[in-house]
């Protein structure tokens, strides 16, 4: 806990000029083939799990876990990205990066969430959208703005929880909540390291530059006003304890479902409206400074709050 | 692999290892799909399915009824709604003749519904009878199932569904179709009221039924080998002059197609349906046990929903255009 | 129009023997490939139309159209069944039997209607929904329960014309309207007398005897309650006039929508619902007799009232 | 055939004659399409399209602006809005080396906003420029589209689009990445406040803007070729090791994937946008002529919209599963 403890504090202060190696640290971490996955948080955080599946549409996209479940006696709505653990998983999985399909079956659970007035919550952890003829052609790029629209309408409290990598819009589609936060070893980025890689780099083997370019590791993402808060793993990793994992998440994820809930349902849509307005760094005028990336919402000064801009 | 990793895809398919077997027995049923034969009342002790290979045999609303209620619990309602003959139909035979034929068998609609408790949840259950008149939905189908709703919507309770239909009936024209529009319009009554609606598709589950409530539930779940279609296999050749595929419209294929959640074992239902019900009951603070839980039941089950896992067909591959060979972005 | 005028006026009397061939006649005249199309009507009634395109979810539906227009000076929105004239316009419009995409891109014109708070206006002709098997797989059954939904729960008001022959679910979609009203020679059933025959004759040849057994002619639909209204047509039916057509049907639709506009939206929508609720006819208990098939609402007991029923 | 019938597809599909020509001139531009050259005014006058076989070139926001605007009404709002480089980013050369030298050919972001007159309706314009860093969004871009949309709703009046872009700009990092909420933010803000919104994808329109508010107006006008996509073909045939259709993505392919209303010539693309404007502007007293209006211009158009149909292309006539037999119920 040491690094965190580290990284928790020094949050006010200069940016932390992230070192390479911890940087491809962090992204080994979030990609660790141990690390829980949706299904292991729901095995160990809920009661009585019933899955949903098929966009009603065209198919069913097992690369996304979408159900309900009992959490601390409310009914809630999980949806995650899984990964699957070993290669005939992982194929069946699709390594977890959806089609249109997975984020429509998405959007069926929110509609049964705003139905029920159910909490939702959001695991996050994929290398992106699945870059597919087919994807495209049945219109991955309006799924996933679809789907960002519905969460941001949706009356119910949501929280999103980056649980191992976050790249790309395909992680940012179930990422617009109340609340946006990170496990320590995880990763936010706009790109996998690969695909920056190949993309700036013109090389697909700068991957680790790519990562020290990124810095998405939570430290910087709190920083940067995009993670509400980070939550602490166990001393090694989530990899070695899924339960003391799953436990540390409880904890946060609990108290701040119950905080959300407090809040009056209109106030709460138009705070989490507020949220992704906010987010944003601009010269402005003829002074060059820059501007906050994200207020603070009213609501939360505390860990739930957005960072604070790096001075410059 | 560490203990807490959940079992993966491969290691929970289930064979069907039985080969089927014949038995000749006379006065009972026999299977469809391997042959075996059976008394009446060794079947209804197997809910209707076959020992030998799983096939699921057609029930009727009172069997259903019977699976699914805790204890003698149920109480029908409105049983007395009967049909009337707007169109004073004739096709082959008088339409009132069709509906005295088949009253005469017991049942007085293709629908039936009452109260009763579903693994320990108080609920409402609308249940169809393929025995009368083919399930089909004229007037009373459509005021029994607004009823239903009306009384779910005034009393909290969820609704079961379980259907069989071979759509509209006919014989009461386009005062049958409307009743499609009326359901729809109980579904969204439930809706508004926060209702957990809960659909079982039996065989067969098809035109105008498939086209309303029955497509229209929060979860909803169907029998193996139940054809689930709006036009049947037979319209579609006809019109199409295309050769049907056997699995066409099938539960099996409509899961791939994302059309149902699951196919569930007719034995399986009740457990399924109450955990739905269940979860979606009122808070209760006695299951409220903090985090204390998590590590208790963590090491100990392994997780139900990956056991629930359907394979990956080489068509459900196809449709989602994905290859095993991916996985870099 | 004096057969229309003996309909109208024998509206409360007994219900009326059909003559078979006469119903055969309605058939055909609903069916009559000179009678005016959605589009034909659009463009008589209608500025500045402009068609959407596309369901976004997997292709477009040439069988059904869908735009918007400005009617008399009001934005409004359209739905129609479009049938196609010759050989290859009805190949390209599938004979007007829309698929899945076909709804959805309706359900899509919904969503402008309500963003937009637009006058809807369906105009039905259709021999039903496209029986095919890429329609299945890809939810024909779903999609005309939803569009149903959809319609139900849409704030604006909405009118549904039957402009031709309304057969089946494939109808119904586009039919769940605050008012339901068909032109003087068109039909509306649960099935198209071809099907019908096909599957209560066993004999694809009785056609005729299915339209004389389901008799579903706007006269009766009317004294059904299926049918709010009967909207004239030219002397010798619409196909020989469509100006005149359209001249008729303009005369009801202003005025209806005008009416419905004066609505509260609440009052609007809760009419809607119990318009459908109340459609039915079954015995209930001891006594036999024959319960009104549906009550006129309350705001309308003129014109556009459900019918008596046929005594029995 | 009666006068009134709208003329039917197969009349309307006008074909393309002129066939190629190459022309050697020395400072202009070559199609690439066709290999025809021009000179820059010459292209300029004609909108950037190619005069033989119509290959839209790509143009500036200025151009864009020139050509949507009514007049000289164009008023730019908040150009003085820059990039910052919150990561400190560097590739092959620093960001903000890379903005130094993007902003010194004149155009200050990827994105320019401004108010105008569009056939005669006063709007906002939100016109990206792929000549800025490859119009990809950082949060210049998706603060002035929120500032644009809040104009919008302030005002009343609605907003046209036109995106040009590679997606999200990877040197912003993750902030990149949240300007396509924010964007679905404003989307939503409009759609509350019932403004119209019109999008035009030209040419490519990909990645994280495709993905947010490019793919939510409501209307979508597509140029022709216009590449329209999620992940670019690249990426797919990297990772599915499939080969693509040269067409796949395009503007034409989208059509009949059902992603966009309309592929539209540049050249009609003020008159389209400007139509559904009118539309959808306030009642107007002065259009309401009342039912006089029908005959009077019923005989004298052809139905605008039936000249509008794409042609049934074989691999639509696929993706629907529709055969030219069919007809019967
Ligand atoms: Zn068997
Ligand atoms: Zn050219």
């Amino acid at each position: 806990m040491s690094r965190l403890t580290r990284r928790l504090t020094g949050r006010s202060e200069e940016a932390e000029p992230q070192d390479r190696d911890e940087v491809w640290e962090a992204i080994q971490l979030a990609r660790h083939q141990d690390r829980p996955y949706p299904l292991d948080y729901i095995d160990r955080l809920m009661t009585d799990f019933e899955e949903i599946h098929g966009d009603r549409l065209f198919s069913d996209d097992p690369a996304l876990v979408c159900g309900i479940g009992r959490y601390h006696g409310r009914p809630v709505a999980v949806i995650g990205h899984q990964k699957g653990r070993d290669t005939n998983e992982r194929t069946y999985r699709n390594f977890g990066m959806p089609g249109p399909e997975g984020y429509r079956k998405g959007m069926r659970l929110m509609e049964l969430a705003e139905k029920f007035d159910l909490d939702l919550v959001t695991l996050i952890d994929t290398p992106g959208a699945y870059p597919g003829a087919g994807a495209e052609e049945r219109g991955q790029g309006g799924a996933i703005a679809r789907s960002m629209q519905t969460m941001l309408r949706l009356r119910p409290p949501t929280v999103a929880v980056v649980i191992g990598e976050g790249s790309s819009g395909g992680a940012l589609a179930l990422g617009v909540a109340d609340r946006v936060v990170m496990l320590e070893n995880t990763t936010y980025s706009v790109i996998s390291p690969e695909g920056g890689s190949a993309i700036l780099w013109r090389d697909a083997g700068k991957a680790r530059d790519a990562a020290a370019a990124f810095k998405p590791t939570a430290s910087n993402c709190y920083r940067w006003g995009v993670a509400d808060a980070v939550v602490p793993e166990p001393a090694e990793g989530a990899h070695a304890d899924a339960d003391e994992a799953a436990r540390l998440l409880d904890a946060y994820l609990e108290r701040t479902l119950r905080e959300l809930r407090r809040v009056d349902v209109g106030q709460r849509l138009a705070r989490r409206k507020e949220r992704f307005r906010r987010i944003g760094t601009f010269r402005e005028g003829p002074h060059e400074g820059q501007v906050p990336l994200a207020d603070p919402p009213a609501d939360s000064a505390s860990e739930t709050s957005n960072g604070q801009p790096p001075a410059s | 692999m560490p203990p807490h990793i959940h079992i993966s895809v491969d290691r929970l398919r289930r064979r069907r290892s039985t080969p089927p077997s014949k038995k000749p027995v006379g006065d009972g049923k026999a299977c469809k799909a391997c042959g075996a034969h059976f008394r009446a009342e060794e079947l209804e002790r197997n809910w209707g399915v076959c020992t030998t290979c799983d096939h699921h045999f057609p029930v009727s609303s009172s069997e259903r009824i019977t699976q699914l209620a805790d204890g003698d619990e149920w109480r029908e309602l409105w049983s007395e709604l009967a049909a009337t003959d707007p169109l004073r139909f004739t096709d082959l035979v008088p339409y009132t003749e069709r509906v005295e034929q088949a009253e005469a068998k017991g049942v007085r609609e293709a629908l039936v519904v009452g109260e009763l408790s579903v693994q320990g949840v108080p609920s409402l259950a609308a249940v169809m009878d393929f025995g009368f008149l083919g399930g089909s939905m004229g007037s009373v189908v459509g005021e029994k199932f607004a009823r239903a709703a009306d009384r779910c919507v005034e009393t909290g309770r969820p609704l079961s569904v379980i259907t069989a239909s071979g759509g509209a009936r006919m014989q009461e024209g386009v005062i049958a179709l409307m009743q499609m529009a009326k359901t729809v319009v109980a579904i969204d009554d439930l809706r508004e009221a926060a209702i957990p609606v809960v659909v079982v598709l039996a065989h067969p589950t098809t035109g105008g039924v498939w086209a309303s409530f029955a497509s229209m539930g929060d979860f909803t779940y169907a029998e193996p080998g139940a054809l689930i279609a709006f036009s049947g296999p037979r319209v579609i050749e006809q019109t199409t002059r295309e050769k049907l595929p056997p699995e066409f419209g099938l539960a099996e294929s409509q899961l791939e197609n994302g059309q149902v959640d699951a196919v569930v074992d007719r034995r399986e239902l009740p457990g399924r349906i109450g955990s739905v019900l269940n979860i979606l009951d009122r808070p209760r603070a006695d299951i409220d046990d903090g985090a204390g839980r998590i590590a208790r039941q963590g090491r100990e089950r392994a997780s139900r929903a990956a056991q629930a896992l359907p394979k990956l067909s080489r068509r459900l591959r196809g449709r989602l255009g994905t290859g095993s060979d991916g996985g870099a972005e």
